[in-house]
């Protein structure tokens, strides 16, 4: 590949009536890396991910993806080119199966399904790759479980797996560990790791040991800005980290 | 010119019946979720009552401003106690439904004893007459009902949005377990506002008994057209229902000057394209 | 011969003509058959009673339903000129006969006509010139109209316009304002400015009683201005009270109080309604269309269940009855019979609950309705 | 000030029981969760729960609070029984809860959101107070509730009911999506609160912040408490605690 | 619309073997209705609404839109059907298709302003196109005002089957319900109809897939209204008149007691919903001026006692999906 980053942007600045959530962030996100984004609440992570999968339009700045400015490009179409996000509140179809939550997205994979004349029989055809995704997460005996059914943990998964099978070149995951329990999380960094190995992946994380063992590279935002950025190590003794994210306690 | 003078505050007073019963709607909506449809049959109802107070029971309109409006808002909190109350949480739709069935009840009701083409009430002496503006002659009433309506609507907003109460039931549209389990008596409070939205419309009946005939239907002819004021100001926005309810009733009496046949459909026209532009109303919150 | 006789009255029980139709038509239908005598002659005579609820597809269910499955050879009052025209339709094509009382539309008996139907009380064109050409021979000569914007208030004052411009008069303004208008001060407003001695409203129902209220609020007539309500029924009349309908002028061709033989009808009638009332032209109408009836069954000898042969034979009787008096069903089915204008008292001159009018002039039946000459019916173009 | 303030206040003799829970069970519409809790809160304790995703954490706090449509068993609260007693007069009795999905309003800007809860009793946080323990809020005073970054809306979550004066808090998950720095401040806040004599129970993912703070343990498994110590015991029972857990 | 997923939709998976034998007893049932003596008009005009309702359903119970402007699609069609056949004098077939058309292309420019609406304000703002278009079908010179087109040849359906003997009629009826309703089946289980299931669930997720959430709510809402002018216009056949009636708001809010009343979300709750509402106007009647007092009455247990409409309740006590 020409580029080595799949996703870049500069300038990137998002304004509240005022209010400066995001100000002039040079991003590069290397293509095979796993990205990590930290910061104090309210530094404009989540603010960070909406512009890129523009769920919110830029004040000012440019987004490349993949060499293409997507700046104006609408989310559905962002989505079509491979960026794909996960939510920080856990986004599934409440209703519909596992099964069914991972189908709708392999279909998508597969055009535009505008045929209301065809039976959904034909969707059959992905249930292999569906179940093959599901276990994947470990999500095997809930296969034919309704989402809103599902603990917690395992609607994430579940919200991963669905992202998966859109086969993303890169992902977004905000807070995939958030309100998991010490197993789940485990479970989910060891796939994040497994997943990195094909996918190019951005994530704000809050957990430290996650960031830590899984991260390849590190930018720490403050107060809409970039802080500094480098891997783990050199940035648990940065000061200027310490004292606005980190606390006392590391480094 | 003289005339458009004239057509304006006549628009202006229309606004009035406009903004108070839309403003009920809007605290209904807002603080309970329900769209009621009832609100016209409940406003008929405030004529009605205001009726019955004179005829039955000899109590003239001043004191009926104050009793009707507190009748009718019994009779809606207890709708609110026996039923809207099982809907919490739900959909609009079954809201809509509900109150739907209530006003065709209470309309049929109605029309059973009283028939279609309803009941006379007199302007009350004070109001009688009218003055000379000059470019119009302005019955002493219609004055009355712009300035009676403009202070209730503001107390109205004020209460909602400017006090501690007004908070409690805006957290409490939002998610009333939470605002309960902080120690407020949430059902309690619904039901007022229900019936403070009730009275609300019952009290634009009694200010239009002495103008329109008291109808069973009088209200469900109005019903929409309050919908669409609600819509465009922005559903639940308290502000937006006033402003919208006056400003339509300004706008409708230009309509009927300049093109009269539209006057009905230039609320929908209206509707149509606020919506197009701003896509929950002019100062609404999300659906 | 078959002498089993089965009536439907077809209205509406629940709507805007309830009061004025609905459960009143049927008690005059009951009270038609009783009169008739036709019992005692040994004839059967059935009624059954629908609510069309002012649509059109229910009316002609019911009718059709009616025909199909109940055998009923005739159907009267039905009110609302959408459902009166839809069920002149299923009557012709199931020939049974149709006597309409409650519809105002002309079409029922012009461009819509068939053999089937027999149009007694009213009709817009009626309305249009007894009340028109009256109040322009009063004085009455420059108007101004307020008119509801849909097909029977236009008609209403084209052919109102008609007679005044023949009388002499003039229309100076008017306006047209939508169906089921609550406010009417902005017409009034335009309609105190044109100055005009007559302002005509071509309308019906709650609107005609709101514009008449809100113009006494507005001090219309105060201001030397005249109302004509050209639809107005006495249960209107009563909603909106004397003390503000006074001095009102309009046409019916039917009035309780307005001899002894409607009044003695009349005490009858309320004795049995729930609501005292006396009868509404509109309800006298199906009294009087089935008495009319009813004497052209007796001479056919018995129910020849052939609708278009019993409206020929009632075409060829003379109609007479206690409460229209004499008159004719002319060949396009309208019948034919004197109107009345009247004005409505003031509260002093009211001696009764019902006492609402004095009567102001009377227009022959030859002269109030549609010369046959100009009607568009096709029955005529032979 | 505040510290004089609350001096003043008679506090529960340390050590006597103030939360009872006894053989609670709740249900969602059918489905049974809770069978049969069982655990206590002393007087001037935190107490964490602590259990996988699922467990039966949340709809303990939320029973206690009496938000849970059925639920039967006993809890008392200051010798009260306040198992059919309505959330708004649990409330009352001075016990504040801080929910899981931090239950901000959209409708009310942070102001309103942070003053909304009556004052239920005195002796609760002032405003300046709350305002240095949590910095962001007070720059955000006018924004609209949910406009909030996820993690400034659990401040705001947590800085609301400190307000009200109730001496029993409940917080669900209190740290989840908060920044380490911030994370440590909430566990000095709730340090200080325990000296000034407030009672916690505290529901933790987060093991490592919940041993910083906790006086005693229980753990919830399938919707029962199946084991509890103290923190002293603590690493005597970390071998426990990795079954219970995956620590 | 998350409620009302919650409450009232069947969590069981489709059984579609289920679904299947129900529609062959319901096909079965209504071909020997005119050898029942049941009156068969009653049926035809139920059966038009029901078709009505089922189009309706296919929008809200699957898309999670609430259009409270179904009428419009209703009364254009049967207008456009109306005077094709009475004026234009075009054959059944082409009238039906006039019709049909018109309503679809409605469908495009209504969806087009509205379908971008969220929640309440796509009602609403539904609610006030139908109102323009009643408005302007009250005056247009076409629809005759409140008169509407009266006296509507049936004519010969394909120059063979002649209209206007009854039982001719009712079958060309029941073969177009079924057809729009197999239609409407089709569509709930095709591809198309899972990813309308995933918008209703939960649109930003939908989003984020890739999906462009306002071209299949379009479309959705251009079959929807396809389908109701197809039914206003096979019912232009059995009323032989079109009126305001079928473009009026309360026409809306009667679709939507329909569909309620049988089971929103169900296959064939709108069906049994339409002959319920149907069959108690006709009844009814007789009751006089009680008529609204108990359709109101209807409407509150409604809500109130079997939320999930009586299929729906049916579905729920047997565990299946109908
Ligand atoms: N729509 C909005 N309007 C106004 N302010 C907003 C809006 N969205 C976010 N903000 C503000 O922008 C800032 C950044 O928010 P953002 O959600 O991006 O933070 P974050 O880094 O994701 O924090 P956290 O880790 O707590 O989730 C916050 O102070 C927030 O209050
Ligand atoms: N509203 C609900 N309806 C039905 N079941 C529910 C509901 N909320 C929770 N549950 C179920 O109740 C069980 C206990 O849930 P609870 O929220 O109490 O767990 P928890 O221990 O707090 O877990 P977590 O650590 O994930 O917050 C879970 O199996 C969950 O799926
Ligand atoms: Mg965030
Ligand atoms: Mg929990």
């Amino acid at each position: 590949m020409a580029d080595e980053f799949i996703l870049e942007t500069s300038g990137l600045t998002k304004e509240f009536a005022g209010f400066f959530a995001v100000r002039d962030v040079a991003l590069k996100v290397r293509r095979g890396s796993i990205h990590a984004l930290i910061g104090p609440n309210g530094a404009g992570k989540t603010t960070c991910f909406n512009l890129l999968t523009k769920f919110l339009k830029p004040t000012g700045g440019q987004i490349r993806y993949k060499g293409q400015d997507i700046t104006a490009m609408p989310p559905a179409d962002v989505a079509r080119l491979g960026l794909v996000r996960s939510f920080q509140i856990s986004a599934v179809f409440p209703h519909m199966t596992a099964l069914e939550n991972v189908r709708v997205a392999l279909q998508r994979q597969h055009g535009s399904s505008f045929d209301f004349w065809r039976s959904k029989t034909v969707l059959d055809r992905f249930n292999p790759r569906a179940h093959e995704l599901l276990n994947d997460v470990g999500l095997s005996e809930f296969a034919n479980t309704p989402a809103v059914e599902m603990p917690y943990g395992r609607k994430r998964a579940l919200e991963i797996a669905t992202t998966l099978a859109l086969d993303p070149e890169m992902m977004l995951l905000d807070e995939p560990m958030a309100g998991m329990g010490h197993e789940d999380i485990d479970k989910i960094a060891a796939l994040i790791k497994r997943i990195s190995a094909k996918y190019t992946i951005l994530m704000v994380e809050h957990n430290l040991s996650v960031v830590a063992n899984l991260s390849d590279i590190i930018t720490v935002l403050t107060r809409g800005q970039v802080l500094a950025e480098g891997n783990y190590a050199d940035l648990s003794k940065d000061e200027r980290v310490k004292e606005a994210y980190l606390g006392a306690g590391h480094g | 010119m003289q005339a458009l003078y004239a057509q304006l505050l006549v628009g202006l007073i229309n606004g009035s019946f406009y903004a108070l019963l839309s403003l009920g709607l809007a605290v209904i909506f807002g603080m309970l979720n329900i769209i009621n449809f009832a609100h016209g049959a409940l406003y008929m109802m405030g004529a009605f009552v205001a009726y019955f107070l004179l005829n039955l029971g000899g109590i003239n309109y001043w004191w009926a401003l104050l009793i009707a409006p507190v009748i009718v808002g019994i009779f809606g909190m207890i709708l609110e106690r026996t039923m809207l109350q099982w809907l919490a949480g739900l959909d609009h739709l079954y809201g809509l439904l509900l109150t739907f069935g209530i006003a065709l009840i209470v309309q049929g009701v109605f029309q059973n004893y009283f028939g279609s083409s309803g009941l006379p009430y007199s302007i009350p002496d004070q109001l009688k007459g009218g003055v000379n503006l000059g470019f119009m002659f302005l019955p002493v009433y219609r004055g009355w009902v712009v300035i009676f309506s403009l202070v209730v609507c503001l107390a109205t907003w004020f209460l909602i949005e400017k006090t501690q109460l007004g908070a409690y039931l805006r957290a409490a549209t939002e998610n009333p377990t939470l605002v309960r389990a902080f120690g407020i008596n949430v059902p309690r409070m619904i039901t007022l506002t229900y019936g403070l939205g009730v009275g609300l419309a019952a009290l634009a009946g009694v200010l239009s008994a002495p103008i329109n005939q008291v109808r069973p239907l009088m209200g469900a002819d109005l019903i929409i057209v309050v919908f669409a004021v609600v819509v465009i100001g922005g559903m639940g926005s308290i502000m937006g229902s006033i402003i919208t309810g006056f400003a339509l009733g300004v706008i409708e009496g230009l309509t009927k000057y300049f093109y009269p046949e539209a006057s009905n459909t230039v609320v929908f026209v209206l509707m149509v394209v606020v919506l197009l532009v701003k896509p929950t109303g002019l100062t609404g919150r999300a659906a | 011969d078959d002498k089993t006789v089965k009536i439907g009255v077809l209205s509406d029980q629940s709507g805007l003509y309830a009061d004025l139709a609905g459960p009143g038509s049927t008690l005059a239908a009951q009270m038609a058959i009783e009169d008739s005598g036709l019992k005692a002659k040994g004839w059967t005579i059935d009624l059954i009673s629908g609510d069309h609820q002012n649509k059109p597809d229910i009316g002609t269910t019911i009718a059709r339903q009616w025909f199909d499955v109940d055998k009923v050879d005739t159907i009267v009052d039905v009110p609302n000129s959408g459902v009166a025209l839809a069920v002149n339709n299923v009557v012709k094509e199931k020939n049974g006969v149709y006597i309409n009382s409650g519809a105002a539309t002309s079409d029922l008996t012009n461009a819509q006509c068939t053999p089937n139907t027999v149009h007694w009380t009213y009709d817009t064109y009626m309305l249009a010139h007894a009340t028109g050409q009256a109040l322009v021979k009063a004085g009455g000569d420059t108007w101004f109209f307020l008119t509801a914007d849909y097909a029977f208030g236009a008609a209403l004052e084209r052919d109102t316009t008609a007679v005044i411009t023949a009388n002499g008069g003039k229309v100076v303004g008017g306006v047209k304002h939508p169906l089921n208008t609550a406010d009417f001060s902005s017409f009034l407003l335009q309609a105190q400015a044109s100055k005009a001695k007559i302002i005509g409203l071509a309308n019906a129902g709650g609107d005609t009683t709101n514009s008449i209220k809100q113009a006494a609020e507005f001090g219309i007539v105060k201001g030397g201005q005249k109302l004509a309500a050209l639809l107005l029924f006495l249960t209107d009349v009563k909603a909106i009270g004397l003390e503000t309908a006074q001095g009102l002028n309009f046409t019916e061709t039917f009035y309780w109080d307005l001899n002894d033989k409607t009044r003695a009808f009349s005490k009858r009638f309320s004795e049995k309604m729930k609501s005292g009332a006396p009868p509404t032209m509109v309800q006298a109408g199906v009294y009087a269309g089935l008495l009319h009836y009813f004497k052209a069954l007796e001479a056919l000898g018995g129910n020849p269940h052939d609708g278009a042969k019993v409206v020929a034979k009632m075409k060829t009787i003379p109609t007479d009855d206690p409460l229209f008096g004499k008159g004719e069903v002319e060949a396009n089915g309208r019948v034919t019979h004197d109107a009345y204008l009247f004005e409505v008292k003031k509260p002093s001159e009211s001696k009764g609950p019902w006492d609402f009018y004095k009567l102001v002039g009377t227009v022959p039946g030859n002269q109030a309705f549609t010369p046959l000459d100009k009607s568009t019916c096709s029955l005529l173009k032979k | 000030m505040a510290e004089a303030k609350l001096a003043e206040r008679p506090v529960a003799a340390a050590g006597a029981e103030v939360l009872t829970v006894n053989d609670l069970q709740a249900w969602y519409g059918e489905s049974h969760i809770l069978h049969g809790i069982n655990f206590n809160v002393k007087a001037g304790e935190v107490v964490t729960l602590l259990g996988r995703n699922g467990a039966g954490k949340t709809t303990t706090l939320k029973s206690i609070m009496g938000v849970i449509g059925k639920r039967t068993g006993s809890i008392r609260f200051d010798n009260k029984e306040i198992i059919r007693a309505t959330s708004d007069r649990i409330a009352r009795l001075g016990i504040a809860f801080c929910p899981e999905e931090r239950g901000i309003f959209a409708s009310l800007d942070v102001r309103e959101n942070l003053l909304l809860p009556p004052v239920v009793r005195p002796g609760g946080l002032p405003l300046d107070q709350i305002f240095t323990l949590f910095p962001n809020l007070k720059e955000r005073l006018n924004s609209q509730g949910t406009k909030l970054s996820g993690g400034e809306q659990q401040m705001l979550a947590i800085a609301r009911i400190l307000r009200t004066g109730a001496r029993f808090l409940m917080l669900d998950e209190p740290t989840e999506g908060l920044a380490p720095v911030i994370i440590q401040q909430i566990g000095h806040t709730i340090a200080r609160l325990k000296s000034e004599g407030f009672t916690i129970l505290l529901v933790e993912q987060n093991f490592r912040f919940a041993s910083t703070v906790a006086d005693r343990y229980y753990i919830v498994e399938h919707g029962k408490v199946i084991d509890g110590f103290a923190n002293s015991e603590l690493s005597a029972n970390m071998d426990k605690l990795h079954t219970y857990l995956g620590v | 619309m998350s409620a009302l997923t919650d409450d009232t939709l069947p969590m069981t998976p489709r059984a579609m073997r289920d679904e299947m034998i129900v529609f062959a007893v319901m096909a079965a049932l209504l071909a020997v209705v005119p050898f029942t003596g049941i009156y068969p008009f009653f049926v035809m005009q139920a059966l038009c609404f029901a078709l009505l309702a089922c189009a309706f359903n296919l929008l809200i119970g699957y898309g999670g839109l609430l259009s409270f402007g179904h009428a419009m699609f209703l009364g254009t069609a049967g207008y456009v059907s109306a005077h094709a056949l009475k004026v234009w004098g075009l054959p059944p077939e082409l009238g039906i298709v006039a019709g049909t058309a018109a309503a679809a292309l409605l469908g495009l420019v209504t969806g087009f302003i509205s379908i971008r609406r969220q929640g309440i304000y796509f009602s609403m703002i539904t609610l006030a196109l139908s109102q323009l278009l009643y408005f302007i079908y009250l005056q247009a010179p076409f629809t005759h005002g409140e008169d509407g087109i009266q006296g509507i040849p049936q004519g010969h359906l394909f120059g063979i089957f002649d209209l206007s003997k009854p039982t001719v009629l009712y079958y060309v009826v029941l073969v177009g319900f079924l057809a729009g309703f197999l239609l409407i089946y089709r569509t709930i289980n095709s591809p198309f109809g899972e990813v309308l299931k995933s918008i209703r669930e939960n649109e930003p997720r939908a989003i984020s897939l890739g999906y462009k959430t306002d071209q299949y709510k379009m479309l959705a809402y251009i079959l929807s209204g396809t389908l109701a002018g197809f039914a206003g216009s096979l019912k232009v056949f059995v009323a032989q008149n079109a009126s305001l009636t079928d473009v009026h708001w309360s026409m809306s809010g009667e679709i939507v007691l329909m569909t309620l009343v049988g089971g929103l979300g169900t296959i064939f709750g709108p069906v049994v919903g339409a002959f319920v509402i149907i069959a108690m106007q006709q009844y009814l009647a007789g009751f006089g001026q009680w008529v609204t007092v108990i359709q109101g009455v209807i409407f509150v247990a409604c809500v109130l006692l079997f939320r999930r409409g009586l299929v729906g309740e049916l579905a729920h006590l047997l565990r299946r999906s109908l």
